[in-house]
């Protein structure tokens, strides 16, 4: 979390309002352990990662829609394809996200 | 709004072991808890709930509870909490400060020490004045390299008890100001390189410095488990076997 | 002229561990003895010395003598031996096979496990048939990269005395065929990863193919020094300094 | 010794004369171990290193005399000063090389 406090800042800063995502569970040996976040500012712009890169994008847009709903929401993203491990996510499997506009 | 997430990063900038624990699914989901240490006059610390609320004060009792403990691991983990007839799912979200391997001497052996720590995900630096020691060619791959006296150096760090200081110049006259400097912090370990006679040496430069027996029994001496090496990689490997082992221990045992 | 040399040459080659004495002042500088090893009957071996000579049979004895005892430590030496009222200034050169780690599976484990022994210069071999696990994205650093079933590669590998194997796949019908090869060849450590009662059933599997009890006993189970960590990194800590604790002790105990 | 080996081949398939160094002693911690390889064959071409870079040159001077003198001799390098450091031998100290001609 440390590493993307001083981009949240910036973007709170700007009048941004930011989104935050959390690995919150982990099937299988994923690249990111528990913990693990992405940050998400209203704009689009993200710091951090969940994933080695193949559900990043699919979070940008989770996050973006949190933040229109003004409303947390858990996702589950399933990579069990040849596909799927070979754009990044190494160890396959299943990852849960809880995604949350940062507003508490 | 956004207090709750102002404590939690003022605790993480400040190198604070914090966890928050968030309502993941269900009318309370987002929800959130905050938990810090509270230090006791005598050392010891318990934790307790800073700020925030999962909507109910029994839930939030026993959160604190599982906070507790997944502090004490240094893990996060998901957890199903049954409380008052109902599961709920939550995320106890550890905070722990960058763990950070503090090396005093810029001798061979520290160099397959950096790379070892940093495999495993430890901050880490060397100091050492001496410049030809010190240099960018042998310690390229280390996170800081500082060129100055190790106990000067080592009393502008805030040491914690995620930092673990080894001492390894082989020279008494850098080592010893290191080690008191160590001692005097909460640093999660302590090794000394050096033979057993060297060793007894330097339990007596201490006792003369007033460095009490108690503390002086924290430093690990002959450094590092037993693999039986020689080698400058195996020495390394045994220091950081036994730095792991300690660090782990401690989790167990609860600090 | 040469023929030592090319003694030594071939032995080298051959993955095969010897000595060469040398003198290295006085009147006899230059002189040289090769010393192997002969393998006994019942699989013990001596050391023997097989070509040249320091000048002298006394010395000759004498110098055989320290050299199979550098030779079982895997060290080279400058001694200084006194024979027939003289200090002979002698080195003993010791040649041994390339150490080399041998991991069943591409696993998460491996990755940091590659690191650690390359590390202390062994030389690094992952096995995995599955794609998937076995990318030159998660093992660029590693020596040699092998996709295929891991008995097979196994049975083509002239695995020795200074080869290490390890499983990780998590999956029986991988490691056991891939363990019972290890059995069938001198490896100087082999460790199986799993929890107890994983290794109870693998244990069962391997006396159900015929293998004997003692052969199953070298098969260290669960992996590892215990340094209480469950991430991929320490777990690959663990069994690294479980490798050299192991070897180390092979050394001291003579093989 | 074995990543030398193939040159020392060529070498001598060629009909030259080979010399090899070998350090035998070491005071402090030098870069490279006892035991360490330097070939030289005699047009002073090298394979092999008994230094981190600083003493290589010495040593096949060295052993080209050792060639033509055909007798082994036993050398001593002394690295104290902070240039030598800073020339590639990390760790200071003395080294003591064999230097022979490959007859044997």
């Amino acid at each position: 979390m440390k590493e993307i406090l001083a981009e949240i800042d910036n973007w709170q800063q700007a009048g941004k309002r930011v989104a935050l995502a959390t690995v919150v569970q982990v099937y299988g040996s994923a690249p990111r352990p528990l913990g693990a976040k992405l940050a998400v500012s209203e704009d689009g712009a993200m710091v951090g990662s969940v994933s080695g890169g193949c559900v990043e994008s699919a979070t940008v847009q989770e996050a973006l829609e949190a933040l229109e709903a003004g409303a947390p929401r858990l996702v589950s993203y399933g990579i069990a394809d040849e596909t799927a491990w070979e754009v990044g996510l190494a160890c396959g499997g299943t990852i849960e996200v809880f995604i949350e506009p940062l507003d508490w | 709004m956004a207090e709750l997430y102002h404590a939690v990063a003022q605790a993480i900038r400040q190198d604070e072991l914090c966890a928050v624990v968030t309502v993941l699914s269900g009318d309370e989901i987002g929800r959130k808890l905050l938990v810090r240490r509270e230090r006791k006059v005598e050392g010891s610390s318990s934790a307790v709930a800073a700020a925030g609320s999962l909507g109910h004060t029994a839930l939030d009792q026993a959160a604190l509870a599982r906070a507790a403990e997944a502090m004490e691991a240094r893990r996060t983990a998901r957890i199903s909490l049954p409380v008052e007839e109902q599961e709920w799912d939550l995320l106890i979200d550890v905070h722990a400060p960058q763990e950070r391997l503090v090396i005093v001497g810029a001798v061979h052996i520290a160099i397959p020490l950096v790379s070892f720590a940093r495999e495993l995900g430890l901050y880490t630096v060397v100091i050492d004045a001496r410049p030809i020691f010190a240099t960018q060619d042998r310690f390229g791959h280390v996170d800081e390299l500082i060129r100055s006296w190790p106990d000067e150096a080592l009393q502008e760090m805030k040491l914690n008890e995620s930092s673990y200081v080894v001492t390894l110049t082989h020279d008494e006259k850098l080592d010893t100001p290191a080690l008191i400097c160590a001692l005097n912090s909460p640093v999660g370990y302590i090794g000394a390189l050096g033979s057993k006679r060297t060793h007894a040496k330097r339990v007596a430069a201490l006792q003369e410095a007033g460095v009490s027996d108690q503390q002086i029994s924290r430093i690990h001496a002959p450094i590092g488990l037993d693999l039986g090496g020689r080698s400058p990689g195996e020495i390394a490997l045994a220091i950081m076997a036994e730095i792991v082992q300690v660090r782990n221990r401690s989790k167990e045992a609860g600090r």
